[in-house]
């Protein structure tokens, strides 16, 4: 799943007819949803009038940025069999939490740096708590969405919290290569995580955790530092996803966010991320993001009624699973 | 902008679900027919939405848009964003404010302020109230509240303002917060409230929208708090309010205030276009104001407002 | 009619993705007879029998019960014709009580609501007239693997069918239990039952069964109808090829210093002290029955489960308590000896299974994966263990349960400063000439100077491989016996309780 | 959990101590849960004023009504390892679905009767796009989510459809014994899904599939039909929490239920469900539900600022898992 298997088949395979086959449905398996994404990137190229355009590619680039981010991490999460619930109300926590330190400090670095390192520490605590206390993580991380929220309320007094330095908005809105910061923070992300999933220890134990847990304790693998190390990065990647967001706003909203959790999980299960565990590829979970971000823009685009929308949202997600399961039902029996 | 080219105009609100947008929706789109321009509606329920919102404007051309926003302290950004985008910016509903939380001047706004139809919810009550020679001292007040809403708060602080500045002892206010808004989550609220005051003899009730009230309205006729003990004022004038008149008794639902979505949808979507079209610049402010509706004008006033 | 096989495979035929299982397979079971089913790992049994219990479909060809072709196409319609399938990976639902497991999808009812305490009676006096000593109402997952075996078995005995086939179905159990199903395959069988036999330990063949059908890579190459003249050594040859005349080729070794020393061990599972020492370059062969205590004193010893006292040394180095990092620090391992729970990674490929632990000593700048070097690793250890598998990126988990086994060996073998080994019934599911080659890598690290200590319920693997052989019983050690004087009755004796009887499974 | 295990395990210890110690922890773990609610419920009765009142019980037991009788379904689902988040929008569009067709035809009891068919439709839909087409329950009941709630809003043009009949109320108004009917429903569902789930081939085989799918298809267990089943009658009993919910409220409201969903579950896995299938207990449903509950109730009726009310909820929450995991420390190796 991680990668194409494809070089590997040919080199050991019996015949050369089971070979080629095994060789095509390999790759079949591991592209299916990136052709789906494609196909439906140039129906919609074709028949939906401005979608096809520099100026919306990037509207939508930015539209998932901050979901792109937290998908990077979440997938980790739902890869290792855990649960996030929390990230929503870390981003818009984040978001408050730069804006106050940043006004009071004078510092937007400082500002972020706080911020991050809150963001961190509300993932440390949900994984310590996870992994230590063994406590389910749906429960606790329902918990410390409910408490961090409170503290984005309390802090703020329910009230956005404008920032009134100018320089923090650059990083919402600064471009570089005329593409907008955020962009290239979620592609570095998907990056770094791309190669932490595929090419390092911390990702290849996460996926192993997720595969089953007892047999990667017994192999050596610190689980509960993996699992806290998971949570902590989620946490880190949240509040960053929170400040970038607050930058474009040009204020910390404690109500942002709202829903984010479900639609980054989302992202990642249509994305072929397994919700069972030891099942990720990075790839999978940006056309997941990027299926979801490019429905959403396009009923913009089409000026698809509101209540509408509702049933195409529902509709889209239900045939890319489908279509992607398809390849499943071959080899069920 | 050349003349030739269609006028493209961008409804921005931020609950595309409630009652209320979609009829601000449906009178700019009578007024796209009649002026023969394209109208983009698009909902955007919190901050990040909105700025993805106005880039996909841009990208579909649009030459400006009106928006009600989630935040009205979004207000630099969103100016910010709508200038680089070269397009025109109209506010409707809730005006945008600064970082230091004064009004954003420059953006042509029609609406009617949150503590405005709060005030009016509570001259209703207190009027009713007096009429029916209610003792404030054994009276209580429910406010079915959503602090983690701006207007909301706007809306019941200024309800209480007029209260008590009719003479109604603010003691008497008890706060049911509502975890969420609709109108299960009310009644709870309001639930609660009533059991721990079993002293007031009557109650009103206010909050955010009817919807928040009904949920009071029901709470309250289940501990036996009738139309006779009970009055209920809401805002917006909705289905939920009118349902309530169209009962064969009378409610605790005594009324609601009524905004017409017809002047906050039409009027902003003529300006709109002829700013875009013939360059003439709408009023930099129009604030409309709400009328109050009950069981017996309802029908009436509704269509004097062309509803 | 009459002479129409009870069961009958024909040109049967099955191809996974990369695999081709089955190719143009075919014989006949009669009624009243036990058929026993043998091949390497990998050749194919599991799939036939998954195939008898309407699990996969065939690609080809075609099942006749008593001479009526049948097509399964679920476990239902298997169930329906009479056919009872024990698989190999054992199925039970972990949470439910043993009577609901061997009800399973059966349960009785009264006015629609389960009737608990028929079903209790019934399980009771089958399981009493099976002389199966298990408690109901107990639930699965406070079972011991054997005793999970014995439920499966006993769920298939008790579902009456005609067809009856066991994948595998001593391969946790130990002396008594497989006296028990012995038993019951021999009361089947006088039953007029057919039944089809698969196993790797040949004694078993022999003694059970009445004539055999011999697989190799997804084909048939020999069918015997009787087993009466048939030799040992042609059976091995049939199966792998090859000829191996002593499968545990034992050579003797000159033992070092004491690597391994353990002192009044205990853990919560394991409450008794326990003390021994292991040289290097030795084997010590670990004997008792099921319940011994010998999987758990080994995972205290390990750091799996928590030590309450005593003290684990690896080269007078002592180990942290419950510190399984800290162990494989030292060079001491422990390959578990239930592979679906504790061993495999089922969704990972072969490749990760074998890796996951020594790659930390091969990674590249520090941090990342050394792709390459995995992979000879993993190819290596699929060469030399002839891990059966379309290539090293396969998931685990669709592999032949041997062939899993061999994976999971493999991670500890790949240990770069192994200096310690302990292996949890490593031969389990594993083919003659697997074992032979399990065997030679013991031996080997042993030659190495590693100390090995190895959990076995197979009494003549622990007496052909151990330089010492040393019996629990009930959580205690009861004996030690050097090469030279272990016996089958010796050890035995030392292995079995005083009073027989409060074992977990009776012997009848 | 679903039952006192300690006969059983009496029977395979061996010292006649251990016996007993692990009699008394088996009493402690089926037990304990409930232990905490009591606890709760009798600190709270003694500090808070009013909280011990009939009146208060009657609008506790109100308030949670809903959540109970959907959490008795998701019992099964999620005992099943599946996942159900489109109750919400069933609940919503059950009550603007009744209250349209009774006004269309003027009889609450088509209203009623059309709408518990359609809840059930929705959850056949559901299972038979889980269980035959092997689609992930996450993703499905997401989109149906959606969908359904799409044409709530469709149906109901966006606004509350107020029923003209005033025979539709007594179902939310009605008293009987001094309990109101909604009450008395959410009982009924409780004692009627606990006999399902501890006495009947149902809820036994439901608890074979959570625990081990294959097992239980390999014993024959028709399991598709069970998890179609399963789902059918969340989406029935859904519907009937809508419909009562909208005799309450007196109209059918399209934006009724959201996050409905969401507690339904953390009641559930509050009260052991077990995520990953094969365990559950009607007693910890019924306690976890009251939990969430009282929990509202009491800090309401200490007028704690609603901001600060997300941090105890949270923190409640995650104290009660906390002491319920307690137990499982010590089992744990
Ligand atoms: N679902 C599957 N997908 C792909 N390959 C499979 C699948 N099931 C079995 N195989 C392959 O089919 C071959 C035959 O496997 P099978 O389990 O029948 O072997 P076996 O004879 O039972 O071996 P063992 O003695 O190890 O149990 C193996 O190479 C195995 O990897
Ligand atoms: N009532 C019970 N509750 C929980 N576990 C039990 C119970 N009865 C027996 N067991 C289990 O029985 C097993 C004891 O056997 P153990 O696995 O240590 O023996 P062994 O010598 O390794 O034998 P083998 O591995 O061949 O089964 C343990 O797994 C223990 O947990
Ligand atoms: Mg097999
Ligand atoms: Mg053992």
């Amino acid at each position: 799943m991680t990668e194409p298997n494809a070089a590997a088949i040919a080199a050991t395979r019996e015949t050369p007819e089971a070979r080629h086959r095994a060789l095509l449905w390999q790759i079949v398996d591991d592209y299916s949803l990136i052709g789906i994404f494609v196909v439906l990137f140039a129906v919609l190229s074709m028949t939906v009038q401005y979608f096809f355009s520099w100026d919306n590619v990037v509207g939508l680039a930015l539209s998932v940025s901050q979901i792109g981010m937290v998908a990077c991490t979440m997938m980790f999460c739902l890869a290792s069999r855990d649960f996030d619930l929390s990230v929503g109300s870390t981003v818009a926590f984040a978001g408050v939490f730069c804006a106050i330190v940043s006004n009071a400090t004078g510092s937007v670095v400082i500002g972020i740096g706080a911020s991050l390192v809150a963001g961190a520490l509300v993932g440390f605590v949900n994984g310590a708590v996870i992994a230590k206390l063994k406590i389910n993580a749906l429960i606790t991380t329902l918990a410390t969405m409910e408490i961090v929220r409170g503290l984005a309320f309390i802090a703020s007094h329910g009230q956005a919290v404008g920032v009134t330095s100018e320089a923090f908005f650059t990083l919402g809105s600064a471009e570089f290569l005329s593409l907008p910061v955020p962009v290239w923070v979620t592609l570095a992300c998907f990056v770094v995580f791309g190669v932490l999933l595929n090419k390092t220890i911390y990702g290849r134990n996460t996926l192993a955790i997720g595969g089953n847990p007892d047999a990667a304790r017994l192999a050596g693998v610190a689980v509960d530092r993996v699992r806290i190390a998971i949570f902590l990065i989620q946490g880190l990647v949240a509040a960053l996803a929170g400040i970038i967001l607050a930058s474009r706003m040009t204020s910390g909203q404690p109500n942002a966010g709202e829903g984010f959790e479900l639609n980054v999980i989302s992202a990642c299960v249509l994305g072929g991320v397994s919700l069972m565990g030891g099942r990720a590829s990075i790839s999978g979970v940006l056309v997941g993001v990027l299926i979801m971000g490019t429905v959403q823009n396009a009923m913009s685009l089409m000026n698809i009624d509101a209540f509408y929308q509702y049933l195409v949202r529902g509709a889209i997600l239900l045939i890319a699973v489908l279509v992607d399961q398809l390849k499943n039902r071959r080899q069920s029996r | 902008f050349a003349a030739d080219d269609p006028v493209k105009i961008g409804f921005v609100v931020k609950q595309p679900e409630e009652p209320w947008f979609q009829d601000e929706w449906k009178y700019a789109e009578q007024a796209a027919k009649e002026k023969g321009f394209t109208l983009v509606k698009i909902g955007a329920p919190d901050g990040g939405q909105v700025l993805t919102a106005i880039d996909n404007l841009k990208s579909q051309h649009a030459q400006g848009f009106i928006i009600c926003t989630p935040d009205v302290k979004l207000g630099p950004s969103i100016v910010a964003k709508a200038k680089i985008d070269k397009l025109k910016l109209m506010t409707v509903d809730d005006r945008l404010v600064d970082g230091a939380g004064n009004p954003i001047e420059s953006v042509p706004h029609m609406g009617i302020s949150a503590s405005k139809i709060g005030e009016q919810v509570g001259e209703a009550i207190a009027a009713e109230m007096k009429k029916r020679g209610w003792k404030p001292e054994e009276t209580g007040a429910l406010r079915i509240s959503y602090d983690q809403l701006p207007t909301a708060k706007e809306r019941t602080d200024g309800a209480i303002a007029a209260l008590t500045a009719a003479g109604f002892p603010k003691a008497n206010v008890v706060n049911a917060p509502q975890a969420k808004t609709d109108t299960e989550n009310a009644f709870n609220a309001a639930n609660i409230a009533i059991t721990q005051n079993p002293k007031y003899k009557h109650w009103i009730a206010f909050g955010l929208n009817d919807e928040a009230v009904l949920g009071a309205v029901r709470a309250a006729e289940g501990r036996n708090f009738r139309a006779d003990n009970m009055i209920g004022v809401g805002i917006g004038g909705s289905k939920s309010a009118l349902n309530e008149f169209a009962k064969a008794q009378p409610t605790g639902f005594f009324g609601s205030v009524l905004i017409s979505p017809k002047r906050h949808g039409y009027e902003t979507s003529v300006n709109m276009y002829e700013w875009i079209k013939n360059g003439k610049a709408p009023p930099q402010l129009t604030f409309t104001t709400g009328q109050l509706i009950t069981r017996a004008n309802a029908a009436e006033i509704r269509k004097d407002m062309g509803l | 009619m009459t002479d129409a096989p009870r069961l009958e495979f024909r040109h049967i035929g099955k191809t996974f993705p990369g695999v081709r299982a089955l190719g143009d397979v075919g014989f006949a079971v009669r009624a009243g007879s036990v058929h026993g089913l043998l091949g390497e790992n990998g050749a194919g049994k599991s799939t036939m029998m998954k195939i008898l219990g309407g699990e996969y479909i065939p690609d080809e060809g075609e099942v006749a019960i008593d001479g009526q072709v049948r097509h399964f196409r679920k476990a239902a319609d298997a169930i329906d014709a009479g056919v009872a399938v024990i698989h190999q990976e054992l199925q039970y639902v972990p949470e439910l009580s043993v009577m609901e497991n061997l009800l399973l999808g059966r349960l009785p009812t009264r006015f629609g609501l389960v009737d608990r305490h028929r079903a209790l009676a019934w399980t009771r006096e089958r399981l009493d007239a099976l002389g199966v000593d298990l408690d109901p109402r107990a639930k699965l997952k406070q079972l011991s693997i054997g005793q999970r075996q014995m439920v499966e078995i006993v769920k298939a005995i008790l579902r009456d069918a005609k067809i009856l086939a066991l994948d595998e179905p001593t391969s946790s159990l130990s002396h008594r239990e497989t006296d028990v199903l012995f038993r019951l395959v021999r009361d089947l069988r006088t039953q007029g039952k057919a039944m089809i036999y698969i196993s790797h330990r040949l004694d078993e063949i022999f003694e059970l069964c009445d004539a055999a059908t011999i697989f190799r890579d997804g084909r048939k190459v020999a069918d015997f109808d009787a087993l009466e003249g048939v030799t040992r050594d042609a059976l091995v040859q049939r199966m792998v090829g090859r000829e191996i005349s002593d499968i545990f080729g034992y050579q003797p070794r000159d033992h070092g210093e004491v690597r391994l020393s353990v002192k009044n061990v205990t853990g919560r599972a394991a409450p008794l002290p326990v003390s021994f020492e292991v040289r290097a370059g030795e084997i010590v062969g670990f004997f008792g029955l099921v319940g011994a205590g010998r999987s758990e004193t080994m995972r205290v010893i390990y750091g799996a489960d928590r030590r309450t006292a005593g003290e684990v040394r690896v080269d007078g180095q002592s180990i942290k308590a419950s510190h399984i990092r800290d162990a494989i620090r030292h060079g001491l391992v422990f390959c578990p000896e239930d592979r679906k729970e504790d061993g495999i990674i089922g969704v990972r490929s072969v490749s990760e299974n074998i890796n996951i632990s020594a790659r930390r000593n091969h990674l590249t700048a520090g941090l990342f994966v050394n792709d390459r070097n995995e992979a000879r690793t993993a190819d290596h250890y699929i060469e030399r263990l002839r891990i059966r598998t379309p290539h090293r990126r396969q998931e685990i988990r669709l592999l032949s349960g041997g062939n899993q086994q061999k994976a999971v060996l493999s991670r500890w073998l790949a240990e770069k400063d192994l200096r310690v080994l302990i292996v949890d019934e490593p031969t389990r599911g594993i083919d003659v000439g697997a074992k032979n080659e399990i065997y030679n890598v013991l031996y080997e690290l042993a030659a190495r100077g590693v100390a090995v200590v190895m959990i076995s319920s197979e009494l003549p693997e622990v007496l052909g491989v151990s330089d010492r052989v040393v019996t629990m019983c009930r959580g205690r050690i009861t004996a030690q016996f050097d090469r030279a004087s272990a016996n089958e009755q010796n050890v035995l004796a030392a292995a079995l309780p005083e009073s027989a009887g409060s074992t977990p499974i009776r012997n009848a």
